[in-house]
């Protein structure tokens, strides 16, 4: 009971240990997990591919961290997976990359949590040679280092600027802050509200301040005022102030970088009191398909996001999905998310394609391969994006503004397809 | 003036949601000493019900209300006595964390059968409104303004004036006492959180209702409320009412008046507001202000 | 209470878990490691609040604040001004341990529900500043490190070599942070078996008796928060150095009843129990996921993987305080003694 | 009586309008036990947690060695020399016995938190000097046999020996006693009323018992103090107060009175 003694034990303990990290020093793992011989050798002129982790000479393997349970699942996680698969069953039906290796994706659900995405991170890495797709901007975040360690590529599902200059990443799509701004571009342009007053309406987050970024960027080139800007937190349940706010400001364009709910709630409050401006520039992140059935959304709405009018064969890109869904997913229902999802997989297979060329699957060779894939191009569903050196890179700068009409599918009906207005154009993206 | 009258319509509606939940919690605190934080999973399940019984059974709104209320009630009870009737003389610390427990398992089991989108509540308010002077009110506010009154009342005469609410009052104050007196302490207890249920059911109804619809975050609801609970005081029902009137009001003018906030207080101040008006009654008043000081006997 | 190490367990753990503590990491690949890193993070923090709750009787949910306070001093002392591993560690715990001192004596007014429902404020409050307070946390958007700043002298967790062979960052984070939940072990274990630890006890057995003898309830009080604070703020910035990234909206109450539920898991007012619960409660939800598709148990009930955890999670807390309150510790010692008791010839307990 | 260890002069405590204590005064000697009779209600505990400063008494002093105790915190009284058992055990229920007397020692120890948690050194031999005081005190009480059991498991009896041990190990100079053999057994109540008069009579530390026993209160007590209502209304020694018929009228209709030496005591209440 009285603690005397006990020396032996802590002195047996060091011992242990000098002893153990004395061995362990001599069996370190190799650090070679990132493959330095998956480079490719010239056999008989033809550069010849080397297993890696993740590859093993007929299937190519690809992870995507995504929620495919809670609320985000259902609404984003599952209908972008979803996309991701349909473009990459049709390249396995057309014969896989180079005519050869055929594709599998590992979508693991991270509940959009941060650390869930870096437990699965951990778990899958060592058997697929990149991340297809990792949604959301914090589980990007969290993983982000680790990436950059284990030299491992990995596109995002979110349209964050950051990513552009970070060379282990390969996005797609125009950033938040060019919806902004090309939303208000059509609104002030051809939407006619030029000479209204602008407003905002933002979440309290990184996509929130994106927003709010490219308002002011907009605001500077086109020369206008920032009348009001409104802000909410997750665990509001009454807008009455920030309608007020925007109201008293004589708000005739109001800017939503916000999430689907309190979007919606902000809408019905807006009606209640009055607050009823030329248009509500809503972007992509603030949709949830059953508000096409929603007058709110119907009257004043302008929806910027990519692609065009789900099933327009006007625009290649959306063609070409169309066909695709016909082929491999008759049942799917009209959803951006999806459309996302498919061009997205559309950048990865581009890249994987150049890595094979260039004879090297391993991690190494994937991230030079993104440095020499110069620009892909979507069809219209996204704009086209000039891949390169993570500082010479060139994103797209263009959108698709919608306007909401229950009559056609999907809801969105595109009022101007994939452009990039000056402002947008003149935006230059800090990393 | 004008913006005034609207922020204070709009915070006695927010209010009156709060004084609901707080009103959830000081019955069941008075009744056991506990706080319940599974209020909030209640309000969720309660508002899932209602949803369930009017859109999908085709039951009529308010009977739709009554009967999830009821519904819930007896789930509330049936926790009570199978989970925290076991519980009796356990340290608090225990019994609290069995509620967060239930919380939990509540809020997860709500989204396992319903899913985890919005949806439509189809209520009789919607997003009509009517004018009030100067002032539009929503009438989904006015009604939750109304029908919490309307509760609040009713749970005021049932307490003071019926057989069951004598009990209520004498299980409060000394459960030896009305031991002695022939009261069965262990049904009050029960009836205690079937009320609180039925309370925060129409929490959880009042406030999908206007457009908001049914989703999993609105339990936050409970979690929110808690200031007014400190504020009014723990063990004081009259409290609750005062305390979610305040919190509700101060909240909503320090968001609408958020232009005059300086600016090193951050951007949406109004959400820890209640939090700070928290600290400061309980630096002042730490029972709150219609709360008794609790003497300690040796 | 004893110190010397009388029964074979104890002596055969005393040369095991420096073996596993050694190896493991050669051994394993760094997927367990993360989740063994992970919960060696929750096993400090629960070290914590096992000291405020389970030894001092004070129930707080404001834990995740301070963990979050520990992962902004690494933010800025480690990722931002590049400061080595020892002065941003040490910076945690003083700034945990001052924040927690300055705050608990408006706690210490109040008892039981009410410290719960302020310290929940607390989170909520701490949300709001990480979010406003741009220059130092990044703001809504958070904190990402250019670096881990996780060296000590020449040894670089974020990036260790030794003798020419390089270790993966898991690996070398095993270590770190498993060297600091060791340290983290002994220093509570010292602090509850000598006179401030027997204090908080008495005050959280009965805190009037304990003035009658002379023990001031406040300043124990006050000690518990100031030291759980500081656990907290420890297990942050490690926190933050291993994700290099720090997340406003992490530091959620979620996070604080997660902590809450490994004290009770692991059992109220044990060291021991603390390792058990962070253990349990950060490696089990992996372990189900992994392996859960093997259940058939799972898919019969109509629910996904991560929905059974998330509800399993709740039945845990509950099925713990209402059957085997004294937690996983108190199966292990029961089970202990069930062995001790079966009739072998060395025995020597009364 | 020579010089008295503790002066208490007009001592009041009211709880709302009711005085639970009304202008109490009296000394307690040196090494003297004083016993603190009188009917349920008569304040006989308000006056000890007064004395202790659990309760702040409105008016009046208490002087202990000529040194204000009012207005002190308890734990600082307990410092000066104050130590007390309660009327139901309060003992810190799940630790052992020797971290229960241990505790008593807590004000003789300067271990903090840093030290403790250095353990090595100072707090490591402060912490086996101590232990080996408590050792003779479990000793003189015969609590060994329940070294390893968390105090709150153990019988009744012995937990009220391990209280008192917990306030000798604080080395008091004042000893407050609250019903110290309620819910006795006759065996054990002898046996802890020798324990008293020993630690009085050897350690020569005064006490003051509050006790309904009379059996042991006229056995062990140097003088008795009478409280009806608040009031003192006899002190004397035990033979005196017996006759004192102002008591008597106090006690009238009480089934206790007049107390019969050697008969059991009242049960506890």
């Amino acid at each position: 009971m009285v603690a005397v003694g006990g020396r032996r034990r802590p002195r047996l303990a060091a011992l242990a240990v000098v002893v153990l990290l004395a061995a362990a020093a001599g069996c370190g793992r190799d650090a070679a997990v990132t493959g330095e011989d998956g480079e490719g050798r010239e056999v008989g002129g033809a550069r010849q591919l080397s297993p890696v982790p993740g590859f093993d000479l007929t299937t190519i393997k690809l992870g995507a961290l995504t929620p495919l349970t809670g609320p985000v699942a259902g609404a984003i996680g599952i209908p972008l997976t979803e996309g991701n698969r349909v473009y990459l069953e049709k390249v396995n039906a057309d014969g896989g990359i180079a005519g050869k290796y055929k594709l599998e994706l590992i979508a693991e659900d991270n509940a959009y949590n941060t650390d869930n995405t870096k437990a699965k991170y951990k778990q899958i890495k060592d058997s697929v040679v990149m991340f297809a797709q990792i949604l959301g901007t914090p589980p990007t975040s969290a993983v982000l280092v680790d990436l950059k360690t284990d030299r491992m590529m990995a596109s995002p599902a979110s349209l964050d600027a950051e990513w552009i200059g970070e060379e282990n990443l390969l996005p797609v799509g125009a950033p938040y802050q060019a919806q902004v701004i090309n939303g208000l571009a059509y609104a002030l342009g051809d939407g006619g509200a030029a000479g209204k007053r602008v407003c905002a309406f933002a979440a309290e987050d990184a996509y929130g301040e994106a927003g709010l970024e490219g308002l002011q960027f907009a605001a500077k080139e086109m020369g206008f005022a920032v009348a009001a800007i409104a802000r909410y937190t997750t665990t509001d349940t009454d807008f009455t102030a920030q309608v007020t706010q925007l109201e008293n400001a004589k708000c005739g364009v109001v800017v939503m970088t916000s999430l689907p709910t309190p979007t919606n709630a902000f809408l019905g409050k807006a009606q209640q009191l009055g607050l009823d401006p030329q248009y509500f520039v809503a972007q992509s992140p603030s949709w949830l398909p059953t508000y096409a059935a929603n007058p709110l959304w119907q009257k004043n709405v302008l929806y910027v996001a990519e692609g065009t009018t789900w099933g327009d064969e006007t625009v290649p890109g959306m063609k070409e999905m169309i066909a695709d869904v016909k082929r491999f997913r008759p049942d799917q229902k009209p959803d951006t998310y999806f459309t996302f999802g498919y061009a997205q997989m559309k950048a990865v297979v581009e890249l994987l394609e150049e890595a094979v060329s260039a004879g090297d699957l391993s991690r190494e060779g994937i991230l030079r391969a993104s440095q020499n894939l110069g620009t892909v191009e979507f069809g219209g569903l996204f704009g086209d994006y000039g891949y390169g050196k993570a500082g010479d890179r060139k994103p797209p700068k263009a959108n698709t503004v919608f306007k909401v009409n229950p009559g056609v599918p999907g809801g969105l009906e595109a009022l101007k397809k994939n452009f990039a207005s000056a402002p947008a154009q003149m935006y230059e993206f800090k990393k | 003036m004008k913006d005034f009258l609207q922020f204070l319509v709009a915070g006695l509606a927010v209010g009156a949601l709060y004084a609901l939940v707080a009103l959830g919690f000081v019955i069941i605190y008075k009744a056991t000493g506990i706080i319940n934080f599974a209020l909030g999973a209640l309000a969720l399940l309660g508002a899932y019900l209602t949803y369930n019984i009017s859109q999908t059974w085709g039951v009529p709104f308010f009977a739709a209300v009554v009967l999830a209320m009821a519904a819930c009630a007896g789930m509330a009870l049936l926790i009570e006595r199978l989970i925290l009737s076991r519980m009796v003389g356990r340290p608090t610390f225990a019994v609290i964390m069995i509620t967060i427990g239930l919380a939990i398992v509540i809020e997860q089991g709500v989204i396992v059968i319903w899913g985890g989108a919005t949806l439509p509540l189809d209520d009789p308010w919607g997003l009509r409104t009517m004018p009030l002077g100067d002032v539009v009110v929503a009438q989904s506010d006015l009604a939750r303004i109304v029908l919490a009154g309307a509760l609040l009342a009713g749970f005021f005469a049932l307490f003071r004036y019926t057989t069951l609410g004598v009990a209520m009052r004498a299980v409060a104050s000394d459960q030896e006492a009305a031991l002695a007196q022939g009261i069965s302490v262990r049904m009050i207890v029960g009836i205690t959180w079937a009320i609180a249920a039925a309370v925060a059911t129409m929490a959880g109804v009042m406030l999908a209702a206007g457009g908001r619809g049914v989703e999993p975050s609105l339990g936050v609801i409970a979690l929110v409320a808690f200031p007014s609970v400190v504020l009014g005081g723990l063990d004081s029902p009259i409290g609750s009412v005062v305390g979610g009137a305040v919190i509700g009001i101060v909240e909503v003018m320090t968001a609408g008046y958020s232009e005059r906030i300086p600016e090193f207080l951050g951007a949406n101040f109004h959400r820890v507001t209640p939090y700070v008006v928290l600290v400061v009654i309980l630096l002042v008043r730490p029972y709150g202000l219609f709360g008794t000081k609790a003497v300690q006997r040796v | 209470m004893d110190a010397l190490p009388d029964a074979p367990g104890k002596r055969a753990l005393a040369v095991l878990a420096p073996l596993v503590f050694a190896l493991a990491p050669l051994q394993l690949g760094d997927f367990p490691l993360s989740v063994l890193n992970v919960a060696g993070i929750f096993v400090l923090g629960t070290i914590g609040l096992n000291l405020l709750t389970g030894y001092t009787g004070q129930i707080s949910l404001g834990h995740a604040f301070f963990m979050g306070l520990g992962a902004y001093v690494w933010a800025h002392f480690g990722g931002h001004l590049g400061l080595p591993l020892p002065v941003w560690l040490l910076a945690a715990a003083v700034a945990g341990g001052l924040l927690g001192g300055i705050i608990s004596p408006f706690a210490l007014r109040l008892r039981g529900n009410y410290l719960a429902i302020v310290s929940l404020g607390l989170v909520f409050i701490g949300i709001h500043i990480w979010k406003n307070f741009e220059s130092i946390t990044g703001g809504a958007t958070g904190f990402t490190g250019d670096t881990r700043a996780a060296s000590v002298g020449i040894v670089d967790f974020g990036d260790l070599e030794v003798a020419g062979r390089a270790y993966t960052v898991d690996q070398s984070f095993f270590w770190l942070i498993w060297a600091v939940v060791a340290l983290g072990v002994l220093v509570a274990r010292n602090i509850v078996r000598s006179r401030p630890g027997r204090a908080m006890q008495a005050v959280r057995d009965h805190d009037i008796a304990a003035a009658v003898i002379g023990v001031e309830p406040a300043r124990y009080k006050v000690g518990a928060f100031v030291v759980s604070s500081a656990y907290a703020a420890v297990a942050g910035a490690l926190y933050g150095s291993y994700f290099n990234f720090v997340n406003p909206d992490h530091w959620n109450l979620f996070l604080s009843i997660q902590f809450i539920a490994m004290v009770i898991v692991g059992g109220v007012g044990t060291i021991f129990g603390s390792v058990l619960g962070g253990l349990f409660v950060g490696s089990v939800p992996r372990v189900i996921e992994t392996y859960g598709g093997r259940i058939p148990l799972i898919e019969s009930l109509g629910v996904t993987i991560p929905e059974f955890n998330a509800i399993l999670f709740g039945v845990v807390i509950i099925g713990f305080l209402v059957f085997e309150p004294d937690g996983l510790a108190g199966i292990w010692f029961r089970l202990k003694a069930r062995l001790r008791s079966m009739p072998a010839p060395l025995t020597k307990e009364i | 009586m020579g010089e008295a260890l503790v002066e208490v002069r007009g001592l009041t405590l009211r709880f709302g309008g009711v005085a639970a204590v009304d202008g109490a005064s009296f000394d307690v000697g040196q090494s003297e036990l004083l016993a603190v009779i009188g009917p349920n209600g008569a304040g006989k505990t308000s006056i000890l947690n007064c004395l202790n400063q659990v309760y702040r008494p409105q008016a009046g002093s208490i002087r202990l060695d000529g040194e204000e105790l009012t207005g002190l915190r308890p734990a600082h009284a307990a410092a000066r020399g104050v130590a007390r058992t309660f009327q139901s055990p309060s003992l810190f229920t799940s630790l052992n016995v020797m971290d229960n007397l241990m505790l008593g020692r807590h004000h003789l120890m300067t271990t903090g938190f840093l030290a403790g948690a250095a353990w090595y050194g100072r707090a490591r031999r402060e912490e086996t000097q101590h232990r080996a005081h408590c050792d003779q005190i479990m000793a003189f009480l015969g609590l060994h046999p329940y070294g390893a059991s968390p105090a709150g498991r153990l019988p009744y009896g012995v937990q009220k020996r391990i209280e008192l041990g917990r306030a000798l190990a604080m080395e008091p100079r004042l000893l407050l006693l609250d019903e110290p053999v309620a819910g006795m057994s006759r065996e054990e109540a002898e046996e802890m009323a020798g324990y008293i008069a020993e630690v009085n009579r050897r350690l020569g530390i005064a006490v003051v018992l509050v006790e309904h026993d009379m059996h042991v209160v006229m056995g062990t007590a140097h003088r008795v103090l009478v409280l009806d209502f608040g009031r003192v209304i006899s002190v004397g020694a035990p033979a005196d107060v017996q006759g004192d018929p102002e008591v008597v009228r106090a006690y009238l209709g009480g089934p206790e009175w007049p107390p019969a030496v050697g008969s059991p005591g009242p049960p506890p209440g």
